[in-house]
């Protein structure tokens, strides 16, 4: 959407078919942009608010507030050289950090920033796209563990893949209630149809169900289980390093902001608001969610392995299939 | 309850979030000391009288007599013209030789920041430390004033 | 609680004598087993076993207590240095550790231990060092057990 | 290992153990079919020391049993060589060192809360125990000059009296304290569904197994046991303050974290007690600083905040001790941890030890 009207600029100096190579260059610099600048701002966010959560003061040396923090921090990651294991599975061992990392920023390009033309890639039918990124991970994750040839990477990989595999259900019904509530599977047509009533009010259930379901897809806050740091030594990244590990940190904060930005657009109702610009209010919602995330993280601790499965088999699951059951009357009446 | 709990739980993390930390920022403002706290040992060596016991009482060795010239050093008492050195790599701040000392020679300053990046900077033979009790103790003396320890010595050799 | 001592005394009038301060001397060692297997009944626990090296002898002072009340009853034992004991482990299993712990650092030989082994120094530590005859040999000084086997 | 399972072994060097205790796990899918206990990393000779050293001048060496408590062995091993020279002590150093001992309970049960609370994943909770913990350690620093390492007794008295304004700075500190775990506290562990779901039921230790390996402190009046020095046999002048002994009776990890948590809360009851009616009087030492104790032996039980310690001084007459057995807690309750641990999920084993609070210093002495 963007670079039609970049290029609708720019038409009249360019070549007939250079619209192709131009849309796909400009994606790729605005992901890039995007990409660079979320973990530096999340990593920000996460580490000064975390600080105050337990009366620290957090970063302050580098940068004004701390906030080049982060960004030396990366810096730092790329200057580290490669310190690879020598039993390690060289070509599975290189292979998940990029892989991985494409997962996450691809499921990017796929969400609105808050406004309907401002998404990379517009997909009639992108949130089930988005659901498959966000499935395949567990994929990933036992390729690298057992390709790092180290008992706890193996132990962090089996247990993520489980968590992981058991709340997609419950997130696959939810999306099937908000498609039948909403009457498409696409983001911008979903968050068009609640300019009046808010998801959130009409599907209370799903929304909580979904939000339990997004927390433990993205391993993080309470059930950061696989790489818990006190049990297993960061689980399945145990043997990476460098900027490989960066990678892995960038995947985190991105997914981390792909999941507050569906939960805002698919309950909160978007850029739907009433006198302040939908841009704006998109931003303030996200944000909101983005704290609440957080704070989750550093307040709660941490349930067993076979616990998590089963809060997700016993109570996730049926939940969302009742809901799902609820829309379908509602929507008869 | 308890889920009324967590939820609580989560309320208070966020609400603490509004009070004033309560981590000192070292390098920029220094540590608050207290007046007992034992920090770098200092020694005045005029008053010294050689007698050996804080050598024998330090529990990690760290304390070794040297042989000092007389004048060099304006000895009032010292018969065998002898001085403890103490090396700070092995000293644990513990206070016994501070205590023993009969003559109140060897006091503790404040300063805890005396790491160097080499080991043979922290041998500190009688002159250094002599240096570190002209410019630390002589200086803020009211500080210290009240660093006599009240416990009267009852000293037995063996 | 004297009265349990004296029934004990009475119990085993060659093996035992009493010596000041409450402690009961058990001057053949071969009686031991007998003698806890007694104390078992009144006392719950074995509270620690101290092994003073007095050069030609080992005097190895049992000290067992209970969960209630202030008693102690403390039996000492003289070995000879080279001679072995048998072990109270069955009879009270905290024992197990601390005459592991003995023989670790006293070398004295507990027959019937389950597993005696080296507990607090590692396996092949040249010597026992709480030995009043311990020397620092520069063969200890330049262990540094590093001898890795592949 | 009949090759189903993996041997994982939770080495010396890991986050979860609490200072350098060695776990081999014999671990089959997420249960741990029995566990090995290795120690001895940490094994200084504090014994051999002994020998060599001057009666006052081995607290420092003391302080460094029980890293977290150091206040409570250097009571211990002052009133061990008192009792060895039979030297009366007047009552105020007594009331002193009673606050003392109380003080580094809290401090010791504060860490240890703390670092449970970390191990179950929520890093807020260990660092707010900390920050509790730092009110105390400015008092103990003002008082004592150190503070991990005191070396505020000495054998025959302590070094510093109590100044004035102490008392109301520990009542101060006491008093945010309590409502501290009153409030932040139950709502972040014992009373938090997801806390009382990790803990509860897990690691249940038999009240027989505790009898067999001699686990004294609060790991056994988690279980029911009635039993405490301070009680039993009272020392220092805990006979003239009221408190009671706290127990909790299914002994699983849940039970001991609520035995030390209410531990805080009646220490400082005590403390509140003891400041109170501190008589006057000076607190000097009257002992010289290097002295010939009378040969014999001599043993002496306190209650330290991991169990029962103990130290069996034996003298020669000398100027040094003879030989030295020192009694520690932990060493007997990680002799307990291997039979608790079978059969637990691999998550709950690091949970279960850290329930037992081990303090590698005093465990390897």
């Amino acid at each position: 959407m963007i670079f039609n009207e970049i290029y609708s600029m720019l038409a009249y100096y360019l070549p007939p078919k250079a619209n192709l190579i131009a849309s796909a260059l400009a994606t790729f610099v605005l992901i890039l942009i995007v990409l660079i600048a979320t973990p530096i701002i999340l990593g920000w966010v996460d580490r000064k608010f975390s600080a105050r959560i337990q009366s620290r003061y957090g970063p302050i040396y580098v940068g004004k507030f701390g906030l080049l923090q982060n960004f030396a921090d990366v810096i730092k990651l790329m200057g580290k050289n490669f310190v690879t294991n020598q039993y390690v599975d060289r070509f599975s061992y290189n292979l998940i950090p990029i892989l991985s990392s494409a997962l996450s920023f691809l499921l990017i390009a796929l969400l609105p920033f808050g406004a309907p033309s401002l998404t990379f890639i517009s997909l009639p039918y992108n949130l089930l796209f988005i659901y498959i990124l966000l499935a395949f991970s567990p994929l990933l994750i036992i390729i690298a563990s057992w390709g790092e040839n180290n008992k706890f990477a193996v132990l962090g990989g089996f247990r993520s893949a489980a968590q992981i595999t058991t709340y997609e259900l419950a997130l696959i019904v939810t999306f099937i209630s908000i498609g039948i509530v909403n009457g498409s599977y696409d983001i911008i047509n979903v968050i068009g149809s609640q300019s009046l009533i808010w998801n959130i009010i009409y599907l209370p259930l799903t929304a909580v169900v979904f939000f339990i379901g997004s927390i433990a897809v993205i391993e993080r806050a309470p059930f950061d289980l696989p790489e818990s740091s006190q049990e297993l030594q960061a689980g399945w990244r145990i043997e990476y390093s460098g900027l490989k590990y960066g990678l892995f940190m960038i995947g985190d904060y991105v997914k981390l902001l792909a999941v507050s930005i569906l939960f805002v657009s698919l309950f909160l109702g978007g850029w739907s608001g009433a006198f302040l610009p939908g841009i704006i209010w998109f931003w303030i919602k996200t944000v909101v969610a983005l704290m609440f995330l957080m704070s989750l993280r550093w307040s709660l601790g941490r349930p067993r392995i076979d616990q998590l499965l089963s809060i997700g088999w016993k109570w996730l699951l049926p939940l969302s299939v009742i809901n799902l059951i609820i829309v379908e009357v509602m929507m008869l009446i | 309850m308890s889920i009324k709990e967590t939820i609580k739980s989560v309320y208070y993390a966020v609400s603490n979030a509004k009070n004033k930390p309560a981590t000192y920022l070292y390098p920029d403002k220094p540590l608050p000391t207290k007046d007992h706290s034992r920090g770098m040992l200092s020694l005045d060596l005029e008053n010294c009288i050689g007698c050996e016991l804080c050598y024998r009482i330090c529990p990690s060795d760290a304390i070794r007599m040297i042989k000092v010239e007389k004048e060099k050093a304006k000895f009032k008492n010292n018969v065998r013209s002898e001085a403890p050195a103490i090396d700070f790599n092995k000293c644990i701040f513990c206070g016994l030789c501070s205590e023993i000392c009969p003559p109140h020679v060897l006091h503790h300053t404040h300063k805890y920041d005396i790491s160097t990046d080499n080991r043979e900077d922290l041998m500190y033979d009688p002159f250094r430390l002599n240096e570190v009790f002209e410019k630390v103790i002589k200086d803020n003396a009211d500080e210290y004033n009240l660093k006599k320890n009240d416990a009267e010595q009852k000293l037995t050799d063996e | 609680m004297n009265d349990f001592t004296d029934k004990l005394l009475k119990a085993f009038l060659n093996g035992l004598k009493a010596s000041d301060g409450g402690t009961i001397e058990l001057t053949d060692k071969k009686k031991l087993l007998k003698v806890v297997e007694r104390v078992r009944k009144n006392f719950d626990i074995l509270f620690m076993l101290t092994v003073v090296d007095r050069p030609p002898n080992f005097e190895l002072n049992y000290v067992f207590s209970k969960y209630e009340g202030r008693d102690i009853l403390i039996l000492r034992t003289l070995i000879k240095h080279e001679e072995s004991i048998d072990s109270i482990t069955n009879l009270f299993p905290s024992a197990d550790w601390e005459e592991r712990e003995a023989y670790d650092l006293f070398g004295i030989k507990f027959d019937g231990h389950p597993n005696l082994k080296r507990i607090l120094l590692p396996e092949d530590w040249p010597g026992h060092p709480l030995r009043k005859d311990f020397v620092v040999t520069d063969e200890i000084k330049n262990w540094t057990g590093l001898d890795l086997k592949f | 290992m009949e090759g189903r399972g993996i041997e994982l072994n939770i080495g010396p060097v890991h986050p979860a153990t609490h200072g350098v205790l060695k776990l081999v796990a014999d671990i089959e899918g997420d249960t741990v079919k029995n566990a090995k206990v290795e120690i001895g990393f940490l094994h200084r000779g504090k014994e051999k020391i002994a020998e060599l050293r001057y009666f006052n001048s081995y607290f420092p060496i003391v302080d460094k049993l029980d890293y977290v408590g150091a206040l409570n062995w250097e009571i211990l091993w002052a009133s061990t060589v008192e009792k060895a020279m039979n030297l009366e002590i007047n009552d105020r150093v007594k009331y002193i060192r009673a606050v003392m001992a109380e003080i580094q309970r809290i401090m010791s049960h504060l860490v240890y809360i703390g670092s449970f609370g970390q191990d179950l994943g929520n890093l807020t909770f260990f660092i707010w125990a900390l920050r509790e913990r730092e009110l105390l350690m400015d008092i103990v620093e003002e008082i004592s000059g150190g503070r991990l390492a005191p070396m505020y007794n000495r054998v025959g008295g302590v070094f510093y009296d109590f100044t004035d304004g102490i008392a109301d700075k520990i009542n101060t500190a006491l008093s945010k304290i309590e409502e501290k775990v009153k409030k932040e506290y139950r709502a972040m562990t014992y009373e938090n569904s997801l806390f009382i779901m990790r803990s509860k039921g897990i690691g249940i230790m038999g009240q027989k197994v505790i009898k067999e390996n001699g686990v004294t402190g609060p790991n056994m009046r988690a279980s029911g046991i009635k039993r405490d020095l301070r009680k039993d046999e009272p020392y220092l002048v805990y006979d003239k303050v009221d408190f009671e002994i706290i127990t909790e009776n299914d002994s699983d990890v849940y039970a001991r974290f609520m035995v030390r948590v209410r531990e805080i809360l009646e220490s400082i009851k005590i403390i509140r007690q003891l400041l109170k009616d501190m008589p006057k009087g000076d607190a000097k030492i009257s002992a010289p600083w290097i002295m010939k104790v009378p040969a014999g032996y001599t043993l002496v039980r306190h209650e330290m905040s991991k169990g029962e310690g103990a130290m069996f001084l034996v003298t020669d007459g000398g100027l040094k001790p003879y030989r030295l057995k020192i009694r520690s807690p932990s060493f007997y309750s990680l002799q307990a941890l291997p039979l608790v641990l079978e059969g637990c999920k691999v998550a709950d084993a690091f949970v279960i030890t850290a329930s037992m609070d081990p303090v590698m210093g005093e465990v390897d002495r």
